[in-house]
């Protein structure tokens, strides 16, 4: 079965389509899915495929899609939830932490909550403070939930399909300015990547630069330019910030002694730190250099399109922070 | 098909278990065995038995973090409830979860659950899972009045119209949530006028508004809910409201000067077992030595559930770092 | 008492301003010079008119994302309001809320919101402002008729009912949210019966359930707002419907496969520009070229509120670090 | 004007009271505040002093009581709102992140809004996996909010009184498990913190003791502790997570060059993280030793008191981090 090249957006949708062919408890509730086809196309046709018991179009009720679900898992089916963008989370917010992170261990695992909640993430839409958040960071903080931050369509395909077989819940985020990106991805059913396992993009001995998501993209396009003034970036994925695997990332450290870490985040309180306070305690003898940090800034985005891009990384600032290191 | 002897005698037993149950409780409580936040139950028995009893085997019951009595009259084992209320391994939910959090997946108790109307979505979400798999299973999900005012209400009851999910929503409307009364929280003070916002859809789809019942008579209260369960699984959902009322504090440590003593009193005159059990007297002459015997056989059991679980070990440090997730 | 011809005429302006305004945005976001989300109001004209020409100056408004219209009613300069559609720094909000963040703290138009609901628990704290003070305000509130499914909605009604708020809640129901039509997401899908769920407390305290108005017709929607008002002022909350109908898709892009073309035509064909138009016309006979001199000076205006917004500088990095915190 | 030493409680109260009698705009609205007189008691006698209109019982609805408070303080009052306990605000995210922290940037200033969200935060009282919650981190992340978290009875009034005072939405969260504290506290009207200042609480050459919260009490019992062996810690009780006032943690570690981080958050993306990261960013040359964080476990926490305390931090668990890095 060779590998073909499909977009995000087609990968997820192949992922979902597989996983409810293969499993009749497999099911999808949320706005728009159905009739609309999916606010991003991510289920178009399935309402026609699947027919309305498994593809379920619900009212504009984040909290009792997200506590529905909870429920449906518990009681042995497996729904993949859909948050329209991870901005209406935070309505939902009690429904996934205080519930469908928590029942599995405070009823001392009478019940298990094989959940799915798909959402998209990141700013530079234009749409404003409250439409532009990245705050996965802040879901991954709780033990009880999987965060799944996928950055190619070969991730988003193995990765999904990882999480809908999975026990836990998982949140899984996709990045909306992502879905058209294309790589290769495996034309097989039984394709299904580990849970929480980073992975390394891209090799490299100067400098560990290490991210998920969108800033994959921009680190990518960092390490390109870098490679042409001769610095050699390698780049660890994180893929999954819970469970949180930095093996990889204290590898590389090893080999490069300097890191940065490219997130869409704000800059506080955020993935980078963690990653920083963790490598500093566990590798402090390797460390050459400070480990620098590029995320957004720290303030809601604005709509203009000129200082929206201001407020953003971009693959200069990641330069200029490798450059910072080396 | 009205209940026979042996059923109301045994009602009679659930509710004078939970009572006793309860007072041991508060007992062990002040006692500093039990320790965090102690709902009690006790004025409500007739609601919960009445309720939980017109459920079938293959039925489902949830519930908020005034759980006790939903608990024992659902058929868990008193050792093991007694063994959670004091924090052991033994413990329906391991000593993890404690008095809020009783949970039995076995008999489809789905749980006590802490944050007023989070457990709503939850239950419109097993009653999907019945509709999904076309089996004949009612969710009866119990909430308190106060928590009718919370999002998760509507939302979770708008859902279970929209889609025809088979749930009975009955409100224990004991006239407080806290301190506040029904009509200082509620625009709406007859709880089940709240159902008119959830019907009717198409071809008069959505909420029944279902009847407010004498919460504190244990035979109407079986009566309204198994008629509510019948049309759940007929037509979808319906909001009921049982008029109860809670004897004790809200929970341990409440000053209560958000009402007077005589009101309690007034109830307490008029309790649900006091009630039941001048019923059973009436209807069959000469029981009374029989409930004598009931009496003491609840006391029997629990002085055997506590002393299981005061003899059951703690938790451990490995109990303490499992269950994180499932594996 | 009915309003005079000029107020007449000016709302006919105002209707058109909104229209020919939403016309020019889609224009100018196909051309790239608007960004983001772009909400049409195109067909709910008569509602956002009517209603908001029923407020006093003191009276407060607000809405969702959806609020070029109520913008414009309101009173806000379109340069300033086509400035902000460009995100341009002598827009409304400087450039930084953009298409669904308008807002002026003057016109007491307390903005756009983009998260379904959100802003009602708002409108009540407004009002609860008018209440403490004891000032003569309404606020009325403009929403979705999906954003009744949400929690907040419940929430913020139910509080409104508790504490006896001067709000006008007014649902814009256009018969969709996004594509799903208000039978597939509300159990009941006359809305302002939701209003029966904060009704009635204490002396009859509680919401009102308002009209079901034709939101097509400009003196009608004016007629039952202003008794919404009168009612808010005297005797707190009222919810009512406007029945109106978006002629374009949800927002720019919109596939539109939740609605046949037949439909959407039959509403274009009873827009409620031409309605008005028409009884306007039959009204004062002979009025017909002062329509078409208004018709022209609203493209003037359009013509310098995009000249303007186009000659606006963007804003900088001082704007973009400033106001994340007051000082 | 002395100080007198009274409880956290009563500094609490007493700034209510004194902010309300100095401002007319000032009034206290949430679950129980009125006739039950707060469940912490904080309002006590309250609704007989100032009357229904000013302090007002709500329902249980912590959207609206959030959001409410947002809407009342844009137009010209000053909320003092409180969510009974913090596990109770996810319910409320959306109303305080969305709205209270983004309203002002959003339209470009217009509208101040002049809150103060009263929470109490913590586990420790055997009361499960949601009600023992101790997020303050994930509030801190975001812009546009202030986040308090005062951990003496002197601080406690100084600094409710300056969120009561300030025109930005402040996050006040006190630990329920602490309101018994006693401290001296100067009484007097117009006693009033600054906002975001740090505040060294012991001092010492020997490490650097970071904390905030409960923290306070396990670091100080352990400084006590280690002051018998010889070793002196710094403590600097930050009192804000946001703003977040680094610089007197910079000075005390550039005499100290080691640290330890204590908090009561998760171990994941916590406060510590961020001070570890911004500490090896800012002082690399300073650090002698890795910076530690003492958390508590990653977990949701159990009812079962032998187990729930296993997993929270304790001053034992302090000082064996500070011999790590001595
Ligand atoms: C979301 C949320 N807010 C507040 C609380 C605190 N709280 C616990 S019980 C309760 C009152 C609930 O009243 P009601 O629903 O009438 O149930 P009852 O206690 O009377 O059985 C409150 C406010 C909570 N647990 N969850
Ligand atoms: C909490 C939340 N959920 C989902 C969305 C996405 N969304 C934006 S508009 C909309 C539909 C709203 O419909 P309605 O209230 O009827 O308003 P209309 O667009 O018809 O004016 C949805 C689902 C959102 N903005 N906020
Ligand atoms: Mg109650
Ligand atoms: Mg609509």
């Amino acid at each position: 079965m060779a590998d073909r090249p499909i977009t995000i957006r087609e990968a997820l949708s192949a992922a979902l389509r597989e996983e409810m062919h293969r499993d009749e408890r497999v099911f999808i509730m949320g706005e728009e899915v159905g009739v609309w086809g999916g606010t991003y196309a991510v289920t178009r046709g399935f309402l026609e495929e699947f027919g309305e018991k498994r593809v379920r179009d619900t009212p504009i009720s984040e909290m009792v899609i997200a506590g529905a679900a909870v429920g449906a898992a518990m009681a042995g089916l497996r729904p993949v939830a859909e948050i329209m963008t991870i901005n209406f989370a935070f309505v939902a917010m009690d429904a996934i932490i205080n519930h469908a992170a928590k029942i599995h261990y405070m009823f001392n695992g009478q019940f298990n909550v094989p959940l799915v909640i798909r959402t998209t993430t990141g700013g530079g839409k234009q749409l404003g403070a409250t439409h532009s958040h990245a705050p996965e960071v802040i879901f991954a903080h709780f033990p009880g939930l999987y965060v799944a931050v996928p950055g190619t369509a070969y991730d988003a395909k193995g990765m999904l399909k990882a999480a809908i077989r999975d026990d836990n819940p998982v949140l899984f985020v996709e990045h909306s300015t992502m879905l058209q990106r294309r790589s290769p991805v495996p034309d097989d059913d039984d394709f299904v990547l580990p849970i929480g396992k980073s992975d390394i993009k891209r090799e490299g001995d100067d400098v560990t630069i290490v991210t998920f998501g969108k800033g994959l993209e921009w680190s990518t396009e960092a390490a390109d330019q870098l490679a042409q003034e001769g610095i050699e970036a390698e780049i660890v994925d994180l893929r999954w910030l819970r469970p949180l695997d930095l093996e990889p990332v204290f590898e590389s450290f090893k080999k490069t002694n300097r890191c940065v870490i490219v997130e869409e985040s704000l800059p506080m309180f955020n993935v980078g730190a963690e990653i920083a306070a963790q490598l500093q305690n566990e590798l402090f003898d390797y460390m050459d250099a400070p480990i620098k940090r590029v995320a957004a800034m720290d303030l809601p985005l604005p709509y203009n399109r000129e200082i929206e891009l201001m407020a953003l990384p971009n693959p200069q600032k990641v330069i200029n922070a490798v450059k910072e290191v080396l | 098909m009205a209940p026979k002897k042996d059923t109301l005698l045994d009602w009679y037993r659930q509710m004078v278990l939970i009572r006793r149950f309860e007072e041991r409780c508060a007992e062990l409580y002040q006692q500093g065995l039990i320790g965090g936040f102690l709902h009690l139950y006790i004025g409500q028995e007739a609601t919960g038995v009445g309720a939980v009893n017109a459920l079938r085997e293959q039925d489902h019951a949830i519930t908020a973090y005034r759980d006790h009595g939903l608990a024992l009259a659902r058929g868990l084992d008193p050792k093991a409830v007694m063994a959670e209320m004091l924090g052991k391994k033994t413990g329906v939910s391991g000593g993890k979860g404690g008095s809020m959090h009783l949970a039995d997946y076995d008999r489809r108790f789905w749980g006590g659950y802490g944050i007023v109307g989070g457990h709503l979505p939850l239950a419109a979400g097993i009653a999907l899972k019945a509709k999904y798999n076309e089996e004949d299973e009612v969710v009866l999900a119990f909430m308190g009045d106060g928590s009718t005012n919370i999002g998760y209400f509507h939302e979770a009851l708008n859902l279970s119209a929209v889609w025809e999910l088979p749930v009975v929503w009955l409100v224990e409307n004991n006239q407080y949530g806290m301190g506040t009364s029904v009509e200082r929280a509620s625009g709406a003070v007859e709880i089940v006028n709240k159902a008119r916002a959830y019907c009717c859809g198409p071809n008069g789809r959505g909420m029944k508004e279902g009847p407010r019942v004498d919460g504190m008579d244990v035979l109407a209260v079986y009566d309204a809910v198994s008629e509510g369960i019948e049309h759940a699984r007929k037509h979808g959902p319906i909001l009921m409201e049982s008029l109860t009322y809670r004897l004790e504090g809200h929970s341990m440590g409440d000053p209560q000067r958000y009402r007077t003593k005589e009101e309690v009193e007034q109830f307490v005159a008029n309790g649900p077992i006091g009630r039941f059990r001048d019923y059973l007297n009436e209807k069959y002459k000469g029981i009374d030595p029989r409930l004598d015997t009931i009496d003491q056989d609840v006391l029997d059991t629990i002085d055997d559930a506590v002393e299981f679980a005061k003899n059951s070990p703690d938790p451990t440090y490995d109990d303490l770092i499992s269950h994180v997730y499932a594996d």
